[in-house]
């Protein structure tokens, strides 16, 4: 079960984040799940006292994402990270990897992205 | 005869080096853990070193992937001959359970030449030492 | 004034692991040090798709070696949450024991690497050599020194035999006394002091903004500890998290080392309040829903999301590893340190870079 | 004619020693630490198979360096058994220092440059040291020369212990054994690899390691010389010694330079200074 | 400082604490999940091996018309999890206590058995 | 033969400087140059064979010398004083003036100037100064030809001020000659004050802001030296009666009262050697073109102050001034190579170990042994080559890449391959044995080793300096390996100084014997026994023929076998493993999968030894000591 869960909206991010930040919250993930075909799912989840709280954000296929790097600096890893798994990008990062902390040139692919199997290797 | 102590020597004193190539550190700390008083390899004169300019016999943990497949190349283009590759672990042997990741190229030996498989996951510090033998073995064989 | 850059890693002989930095240096103090990954990046998290989800147990039990009890417990956890399954008590206490059981070989292993970070050879050595008997103990019991490989969905494949659990209660007794034996190097040797005291302070603040976890978090002064959430045994079993209050490289030391002791009494009433029973129960159907389950890792708090949709396919895991959330703490310390203690920052984090990047 | 065979003996002796020492180091350091260890002759092996492997350098600078440093070191042995003055060996070793240093900067690898710069840090420390325990040394016995010194009629170690300790820093730094062993360790894990020896590969590793065997004996002769007058007196101090080296390097964390030119010199300088003022008071 | 000497002089004057692995072994923990063996003569190749693999290192097929079977185990991809031991059904696979040794060479194991009569083969995923 | 010889070497220059200033015509010029530089160089060799004499030259169209120079003296005075209210500095004015009016009352009415004073005499000290200047200043007026030819090219200048700078630099030569074989005090004065002027107008030659400034202070400084030295002239004068330095000297070891004259001419000389702490106006000094550096404020004209200590040095012998000297030089020693170490600039640096060296030469004069006396003149000797040849190489290189920071030298050799050797050379010569410096540094730390606060002074000093002399001659190397580095194309005056010094820096080291027993022992006295190339004494043994031999078989071969290594394979330095696939790119592949250019620097050691850091202290310091000096003389 997912504690204390709330839907926002895209642009209600940087506000309800720096709510959250003036709360006294940690910010300990962003999970995205791919919901269909056009549609991602971006959870953030924030701690205080052991006790979670989480929104939920819908994010449609190609368009981005309001960084909160800026209030919690320790989400500049993970934006990175759905940056190269979903391909959305992250607006005002802090420290922009721009789609190569974890993938060279060589995947070409989104790998997260489409509900395909994963890439397999050729033996 | 310097010449015979020098070929003799060879496998004598195998120095190794160990890259992680993305293996889930559980090989790895087999491989530190070979190092250790408990099995302690440098009883066959084998010394970590962490420089491949240094080292004779590299040993491999992990999958490969295209970005860490870049910097397992250069480090075995700098180690100077006569060498051995030892793979060690299910991940550098074939990419184990992560063969089907979308970053992973496959084993060790996708790269570069690999002298001696050690399977196991993670291979015990036991496996490793029999590796690290078997890998001798080929230094003795090279004379001359 | 005169600058130089260095590459530090992927393959370096301090990292255990890949791990890439750019630092910018004068006369040795770092003034600017960016990180790169990426090198040990899999994409495991995919293989949920065409892994069932009994099979992901072993797929993250190799999310990472060190930690792999931690990682199935945690998966395991969720899967049981969202199926609605209740595991039996014993099953409950014999994961209570092995996860204390590699926490202290995780804790003693990062305890030698720490020393060998400010250049102890020998307190390594030392560290590792009681760090066999809980290999040894892991190997006995569950078939594997390092993935022990015990959780399924619905409890344990492995019990533990009486004689077992003596064993393990003199080995640990041991071990413990070998720990103590070598406390007063770890903790009050001048020269492990000068070189670990006030090297990468974090205020407690600083350290809760920065989102770090584990015993990071607890050398700051933060008394956050994962297992207060009574998951497993320790609904019935007491403890109290380990802080310190520095928050620099010492303190985190401190706080590990304080760890592997406590995990110690821990295994112990683990051990005698075990009652008998089953180890697990069958498991029907498949996974449905969404589910958030933590678990405290030796490395700190770690964080399942899961989603099942009804079939024997998870739709996503998503897996947040201690060390992810301790990267961006590594970031903010990183300028103004030596160089020589580079390592020593770096390693009192505990990076576990295969976690980060799965 | 009689120097120059103890010269020529000294160059040939001297390594096949200063290899025993470092294996009989190795095998103890294994078993300070609960191991076995490798075998005594275990560095001889390393040496050979390092001269029968591929020669690999990028800067072929590296290689005279190289070759100047393991003949400035045999020679500053050659002139200690020859007798001569210690100060001329002294300097004769620095030439193999600087050259060490400058072909660590040869190679553009910023770990080589690093080691370089370390380890010039490390002759700025121990070089006054040696320096003043020379000047202690004539002070005793009114010469630089070892012919001189050794017709002196007792220890030297009871008139100048605290300059011995004072050598005992200057050869901790020059055995790199921890605490001071930054520039290069002998250990595999240091936050900038092999330090100023990172580039070197091979045959020419080999001839470096070859060179600090060479300053070990060179080190050790000048401490057996406070205790030159019996044989015994000579074997039970530099076995001690040694053996103390051995302990510190495996109960001490390596140091950062910083705090070794602050300490070593503060200390080093106070020990000289009480020792120097108690030999005019005495 | 020097407060570790205690403990290095007592390890310098006790007996090292290294196995000499391999001129002395170590008697196995019978525990211990080392090299997998398929006894091929009970092996019914229902495939439930290979299915239940998570690291899809076993290939069961069989050949009808010839009356054999084939069971190939890619020992480089097996992370040793016994998962296929637990869930044989005839208990023709088991794991030693000893680790599977290193080798020059890539190699498959693969083995040739006779396929079981149909009513055997039907029994056993019913156990399940 | 003598006055012939004698005329040579001091007033040729100034014919000659004449000459280039009116004859604006750059072949000429050259010629000129050229001309006078092999004549001097050639009659100051041919000195020595005329050994130690005394000589007065007498009376020209019945004026007596002496005249001529007293009022040559005045005149410079007044020009001094001329340039102080042109450049309407203060200190300079006052200090003129203090010049002036004690010198006039006493010409006036203290000087017997029918007593017979000769003007010149000259022993192995002052031959072998004569012989520097005359060989290694000509060298330098030499490299200055073309030097100043792309100077000015870079300068873009459309008049020329060569004939002025040439004016300078050789009527320089002339009086440093004059100075080192004046035996009359008033002579010497008179040299010196030359030599004052001279270096003021060269430092402010480019005519900057800066230059100016720097000028500016540099002569506020020499003037300081010049009221010192008048002051001590008339005060020994009062004591003893005589103008004549060996009339001073032969009067044996001084005291009491004596000892205050001998302090205040010796702090003349600090001033001119640039000693802490006057140290400041010799690296204001680095703002002139590098020949100008190279000669006066290296190899020759500092020379001057260090000589008028060492000259003095047997008058002083054995007192507490001694003892003063011998630790304000050996603070100098530590301190400006302790500076030296936070510096990156080639020419700073320099600066800084030409002061610290002249320190350890004063030192060696104020522990005035023979050991130690004989330990200068070594050093004098052996600094001035290696000395000059390393600044007439930054002038080189910085001509070469544009820059003189030594950061801008990494990998010099890539790209001026014969200069780079040329200065690693020239700094293994500084601080290696068996060379000549070397050499003078081991009698100078044997000779010390007495003394506790000297020997740790000195001991310190020494391995400061070979910090930056090290990692210098090492980051000239720095490079991945290249198939063929370019020949080096250099103008054939520079390579002909270059080479000639830097061979000569080499071969006069290994006759560092013959040197000793012909010229050093018949002065100082036998400290030495040489045989078969070994000085010997018995406190210690430096064997300079056979390290010379074995060091040379060990180079050569070493240098062979680095030959020999050219085709073998090549390998790319380690960069963990992440480096630029390139061949030659020294490149590392960093975040964000940007190639990242390794970049590697010394250490300054800013928080040990920076500039800002220690000057003020060290200034302190110096002070202190010199008043203790001083202090202790009353």
């Amino acid at each position: 079960m997912i504690e204390n869960m709330k839907e926002i909206t895209l642009d209600a991010v940087v506000g309800e984040a720096s709510k959250m930040k003036s709360d006294g919250q940690r910010l300990v993930a962003l999970s995205c799940t791919q919901l269909d075909a056009d549609n991602f799912d971006i959870i953030y989840t924030f701690d205080k006292e052991l006790v979670l709280t989480n929104f939920r954000v819908t994010v449609p296929k190609g368009s981005d994402c309001p960084s909160i790097s800026g209030i919690y600096f320790a989400a500049l890893l993970v934006e990175n990270e759905i940056q190269d798994q979903f391909g959305i990008m992250f607006n005002g990062l802090v420290l922009d990897f721009g789609r190569t902390l974890y993938l060279d040139e060589e995947i070409t692919t989104i790998p997260m992205c489409n509900n395909t199997k994963a890439m397999t290797v050729k033996k | 005869m310097l010449k015979k102590f020098i070929d003799n020597s060879r496998a004598k004193s195998p120095w190794i080096m160990h890259f992680d190539c993305g293996s889930c550190n559980g090989c790895d700390i087999e491989v530190l853990a070979c190092l250790t008083p408990m099995y302690d390899v440098e009883r066959f004169g084998v010394v970590n070193v962490g420089n491949p300019k240094h080292a004779d016999v590299l040993l491999v943990t992990g999958t490969v992937n295209p970005r860490n497949a870049k910097v397992l190349r250069n480090i075995y283009d700098q180690m100077p001959d006569p060498k051995g590759v030892i793979a060690i672990g299910a991940c550098g042997l074939s990419g184990g359970i992560f063969r089907e990741c979308y970053n992973v190229l496959g084993g060790i030996d996708k790269v570069i030449p690999v002298d001696i498989y050690v399977p196991g996951c993670p291979a015990k510090p036991e496996a490793i030492i029999d590796g690290v033998v078997a890998a001798l073995a080929k230094f003795e064989g090279l004379k001359g | 004034m005169a600058r130089t850059i260095i590459p530090f890693g992927p393959q370096h002989p301090v990292l255990p692991e890949p791990l890439h930095l750019k630092l910018v240096c004068e006369d040795e103090i770092v003034k600017e040090a960016i990180p790169a990954l990426g090198y040990v990046h899999r994409g495991l998290e995919k293989l949920a798709e065409i892994r069932d989800f009994n099979q992901m147990i072993q797929v993250v039990e190799r999310v990472c070696g060190i930690c792999s009890m931690l990682h199935s417990q945690c998966y395991c956890q969720g899967i049981e949450e969202m199926m609605g399954v209740e595991i039996p008590e014993r099953a409950k206490y014999l994961r209570t024991v092995w996860s204390e059981l590699h926490r202290m070989h995780s804790h003693l292993l990062w305890l030698g690497l720490f020393a060998d970070a400010f250049g102890f050879e020998s307190l390594f050595m030392q560290f590792w050599r009681i760090r066999e008997r809980i290999m040894d103990l892991n190997e006995a019991t569950a078939g594997s020194r390092v993935i022990v490989s015990v959780n399924v969905v619905g409890g344990v494949r492995q019990d533990l035999t009486p004689e077992q659990c003596s064993w393990i209660l003199t080995e640990v007794a041991q071990a413990g006394k070998e720990i103590k034996a070598i406390q007063s190097t770890m903790l009050s040797d001048y020269t492990v002091c000068k070189r670990t005291k006030g090297v990468a302070a974090l205020t407690k603040e600083q350290a809760y903004e920065l989102g770090a976890a584990g015993p990071t978090l607890r050398a700051s002064g933060v008394a956050q500890d994962m297992r207060q959430l009574k998951y497993a045994a320790f609904d019935k079993i007491d403890f109290e998290p380990v802080v310190e209050y520095d928050g620099d490289c010492y303190a985190r030391g401190v706080v590990r080392f304080r760890e592997a002791l406590q995990s110690i009494d821990i295994i112990r009433a683990a051990i005698s309040g075990m009652p008998q029973g089953d180890i697990s129960v069958p498991v029907k159907g498949n996974p449905e829903g969404e589910i958030i389950t933590r678990v405290e890792q030796p490395r700190g708090e770690c964080m399942y999301y899961m989603k099942g949709n009804g079939t024997k396919f998870l739709e996503r895991v998503r897996i947040r590893t201690p060390t992810f959330a301790n990267v961006p703490p590594l970031i903010a310390f990183m300028p103004g340190l030596e160089l020589a203690d580079v390592p020593v920052a770096v390693l009192s984090i505990d990076p576990c870079i295969s976690c980060t990047e799965r | 004619m009689e120097t120059l065979i103890l010269m020529i003996l000294g160059i040939v002796v001297a390594p096949v020693l200063g290899g025993l020492v470092s294996g009989i180091d190795r095998r103890v350091t294994a078993r300070l630490q609960s191991r076995f260890g490798p075998p005594i002759l275990q560095p001889f092996y390393d040496v050979a198979k390092l001269f029968g492997k591929v020669k690999v350098i990028n800067n072929f600078w590296q290689v005279f360096c190289a070759w100047v440093y393991l003949i400035a070191a045999a020679l500053s042995v050659g002139l200690l058994f020859a007798q001569s003055d210690l100060l001329l060996i002294f300097f004769v070793q620095a030439i193999g220092a600087v050259f060490l240093v400058m072909g660590g900067l040869a190679s553009p690898s910023p770990f080589s440059q690093i080691g370089a710069q370390r380890e010039l840090i490390q002759v700025l420390t121990y070089e006054p040291l040696i320096i003043l325990v020379f000047a202690s040394i004539f002070m005793v016995t009114g010469s630089f020369r070892i012919d001189e010194i050794l017709n002196y009629d007792q220890p030297l170690l009871a008139k100048l212990p605290l300059m011995f300790i004072v050598l005992g820093y200057a050869l901790t730094i020059k055995l790199r054994k921890s605490p001071f062993d930054f520039s290069t360790s002998h250990h595999a894990h240091q936050e900038i690899v092999k330090g100023v020896l990172t580039d070197y590969s091979g045959p020419y590793l080999g001839i470096i390691e070859i060179a600090h065997w060479y300053e070990t004996i060179f080190i050790l002769g000048i401490c057996a010389l406070f205790w030159h007058t019996s044989l015994v007196g000579v074997v039970v101090l530099l076995a001690t010694t040694y053996f103390a080296e051995i302990l510190i390097d495996n109960t001490m964390a390596r140091m950062t330079w910083r705090w070794m030119l602050k300490y070593v010199w503060s200390v080093g300088l106070a020990m000289s200074f009480v020792n120097l003022i108690w030999l005019h008071a005495g | 400082m020097l407060k570790m000497t205690p403990t290095v002089l007592k390890n310098l004057f006790s007996k090292s604490s290294t196995r000499m692995y391999p001129f002395e072994v170590r008697e196995p923990f019978p525990l211990y999940r080392g090299e997998l063996f398929n006894d091929i003569d009970k092996c019914i190749f229902c495939k439930k091996c290979e299915i239940k693999c998570p690291s899809q290192c076993i290939t069961v097929s069989k050949d009808k018309e010839a009356g054999t079977g084939t069971w190939i185990c890619d020992p480089f991809a097996c992370v040793y999890c016994s998962i296929c031991v637990d869930v044989c059904p005839t208990k023709s696979l088991s794991m030693a206590p000893n680790h599977r040794k290193p080798s020059a060479t890539r190699d498959m194991i693969e083995q040739v058995g006779k396929l079981k009569v149909p009513k055997k083969k039907k029994a056993a995923p019913k156990k399940d | 033969m003598l006055p012939m010889m004698l005329a040579l070497v001091i007033l040729l220059p100034l014919m000659a400087a004449l000459g280039c200033y009116f004859l604006r015509v750059s072949t000429i010029r050259t010629m000129i140059v050229l001309g006078t530089g092999v004549c001097i160089a050639a009659t100051s060799l041919a000195l020595f064979g005329q050994g130690s004499f005394t000589y007065s030259p007498g009376t020209i169209l019945g004026i007596s010398w002496d005249s001529l120079v007293t009022l040559a003296d005045f005149a410079l005075l007044f020009v001094i004083l001329y340039y102080a209210f042109k450049l309407k500095n203060q200190l300079i004015k006052v200090f003129a003036v203090l010049q002036i009016i004690p010198l006039a009352v006493f010409e006036l009415f203290f000087v017997d100037h029918a007593a017979e004073v000769p003007a010149f005499y000259a022993d192995s000290l002052s031959l072998i100064m004569v012989a520097i200047i005359s060989i290694i200043g000509s060298l330098i007026c030499f490299f200055a030809i073309p030097y100043m030819k792309t100077h000015e090219e870079h300068l873009h200048l459309v008049k020329s001020r060569q004939p002025r700078f040439f004016f300078y630099l050789v009527l320089f030569l002339g009086a440093m000659n004059g100075l080192v074989l004046s035996n009359n005090i008033l002579w010497l004065y008179f040299f010196f004050e030359v030599t004052t002027f001279c270096s003021f107008m060269l430092i402010a030659h480019d005519d900057t802001e800066i230059a100016v400034k720097n000028a500016t202070r540099a002569l506020w400084m020499n003037s300081l030296g010049g009221v010192a030295f008048v002051f001590g002239m008339i005060w020994a004068y009062s004591v003893t009666g005589s103008l004549s330095i060996q009339a001073i000297l032969e009067a044996g070891p001084m005291d009491g009262a004596m000892l205050v004259p001998l302090g205040l001419l010796c702090l003349a000389g600090f001033t001119k050697a640039a000693q802490i702490p006057f140290q400041s106006w010799l690296l204001g000094a680095m703002v002139a073109p590098t020949p100008v550096s190279a000669l006066l404020h290296s190899s020759t004209m500092v020379k001057a102050g260090v000589y008028i200590v060492l000259r003095l040095a047997p008058a002083y012998a054995g007192t507490f001034l001694s003892e003063g000297i011998a630790l304000c030089g050996a603070f100098t020693f530590l301190a400006c190579a302790a500076i030296a170490v936070s510096q990156s600039n080639g020419k700073k640096i320099l600066a800084y170990s030409t002061i610290s060296n002249l320190g350890l030469i004063i030192c060696c004069a104020g522990i005035n042994t023979t050991w130690a006396i004989t330990a200068a003149i070594i050093l004098i000797i052996f600094h001035a080559a290696s000395k000059a040849l390393l600044f007439l190489c930054v002038g080189t290189i910085e001509h070469g890449i544009g820059s003189r920071d030594i950061e801008d030298m990494r990998g010099l050799y890539l790209k001026m391959p014969r200069t780079a050797i040329i200065t690693i050379v020239g700094i293994l010569t500084m601080v290696l044995p068996p060379f000549g410096v070397l050499l003078g540094k081991w009698m100078a730390i044997e000779s010390a080793s007495g003394d506790l606060f000297v020997i740790v002074m000195l001991s310190l000093g020494s391995a400061i300096s070979l910090v930056f002399w090290a990692r210098w001659a090492g980051m000239l190397l720095t490079g991945p390996l290249r198939e063929k580095v370019p020949a080096e194309s250099q103008n054939i005056l520079t390579r002909f100084t270059l080479t000639v010094l830097a061979a000569a820096t080499v071969v006069v080291s290994l006759f560092s014997p013959v040197i000793y027993t012909g010229l050093i022992e018949p002065m100082v006295g036998k400290t030495y026994e040489i045989t078969g190339g070994v000085f010997s004494s018995p406190i210690g043994v430096f064997a300079v023929y056979p390290i010379f031999i074995i060091l040379a078989a060990a180079f050569i071969y070493a240098w062979i076998d680095t030959k020999k290594s050219g085709n073998i394979q090549n390998g790319a330095s380690y960069m963990c493993g992440a480096n630029v696939k390139e061949p030659g790119v020294q490149s590392f592949i960093g975040p964000m999968n940007v190639p990242v250019e390794i970049k590697a620097s010394n250490y300054y050691l800013e928080a040990f030894f920076g500039e800002e850091k220690l000057t003020m202290w060290v200034n302190f310091v110096g002070l202190a000591l010199i008043v203790l000096m001083l202090g202790g003389a009353l």
